[in-house]
């Protein structure tokens, strides 16, 4: 799957995408955010608030229970602030 | 229809925009046009804006074609601008026509709510030397909540 | 802040008067813009439009009034063309400056929908070989009755 | 006083403006136009349903009942139909 950072979340994990290989544990949005939390430092930060964070499933706005497949394009990012 | 949808660094003329918009189509009788800048106040110097390419053209798309549905329009033109912009420079136009006014109005303030809402775009503030993530309004989902069906 | 108001028989260019709008204006962060353009269809070729000399200025002067006194804006700029306008030319420009997107639009909309019910302008329509005055519209006078105060 | 006609009001009584002199008789708009619709002709036609017409004085929207003065300006015309 590919992840994608915007925003201050970008920033706090130091890159803007990265692979992240599908696996039978991660079936939701919020189970990726929890692996990517648990390896703390800047990943830490971005993901210990889960409240402050939004995401998307293949470019659509998504909850945290939005399930996941492989090839799936996921993105964090904090709420838009647009116009 | 179809909306005209743009995310582009470059500035947009707003009088080329809506000739644009309206070339042709004699049956248009109102064009409703907001232009959102960069305003100045509280040392602000300039804005810089990200967004998710691909994904907001999706949404703003989607936004659209939702405008589409609920009035009587002949054309939408949507450009938002990403990159650095200082104070006074144009970030945003939204351009409605329609045969009657109140339409295009009521379209052209959809748009911008749900544009400000939903559409992928961050923003950072220069402020002296120091550059900040601009936290989302809750006025802003409050205006853009107006818009949901009972 | 005062408001410009013209009448005049010439095209005006909507980008230039945003401009010169919005010059020297920092605090400006919203543009609502409504352009009125004559409408084609059921063989209408042209519009002729005449106005009262001096009321017509001061009447529009009292409307952008009563709309600084509502909110709070910071600039004004109202161009209503008279003569004879074929289908698709621009009629009148209302754009309106404001720190922030509502308070533009609603005046904007107020301004549009009292110079329809109040600005002492008449229209001719030209369809075919025929010219006709046009009747006020009930929906016109309903739209600017929505702006009282209770 | 002036008195100024305008749209289909000026097109039935064939000018744009005149000079009608101020008597005691002539209290309100509603005298001047009753005045006027019973010089006949396009004048009755333009003054005949007061219903149809709006009124002016000195550049104010005004009613039948408003008062004139010497030296007034007087505006008959339809409903108004800019924008």
């Amino acid at each position: 799957m590919n992840v994608l950072y915007f925003a201050w979340v970008r920033q706090k994990v130091g890159r803007g995408e990265e692979t992240v290989e599908h696996t039978s544990a991660l079936r939701t949005v919020g189970d990726l955010a929890a692996l990517l939390a648990a390896r703390g430092g800047g990943y830490g930060e971005a993901f210990g608030d889960m409240a402050r964070l939004r995401a998307a499933v293949n470019q659509v706005h998504a909850g945290l229970d939005a399930t996941l497949a492989p090839g799936d394009e996921i993105a964090f990012f904090p709420p838009v602030t647009g116009g | 229809m179809s909306a005209n949808v743009h995310i582009q660094a470059e500035d947009f003329d707003v009088g080329d925009e809506i000739e644009a918009l309206t070339a042709e189509l004699p049956q248009t009788g109102a064009v409703a046009t907001f232009v959102g800048l960069v305003r100045g106040g509280d040392d602000l110097t300039a804005l810089t804006l990200e967004h998710y390419p691909g994904m907001t053209e999706r949404e703003i798309a989607r936004i659209a074609e939702e405008a589409r549905r609920r009035w009587a329009l002949t054309g939408i033109t949507i450009i938002h601008r990403v990159g650095r912009l200082t104070v006074g420079e144009r970030i945003v136009l939204v351009a409605v026509a329609s045969a009657h006014r109140a339409n295009a109005f009521e379209a052209c303030e959809f748009l911008m709510d749900y544009l400000k809402t939903r559409a992928p775009f961050w923003k950072q503030e220069e402020r002296g030397g120091t550059v900040q993530w601009v936290e989302h309004r809750a006025a802003d989902v409050a205006a853009a909540e107006r818009w949901r069906k009972p």
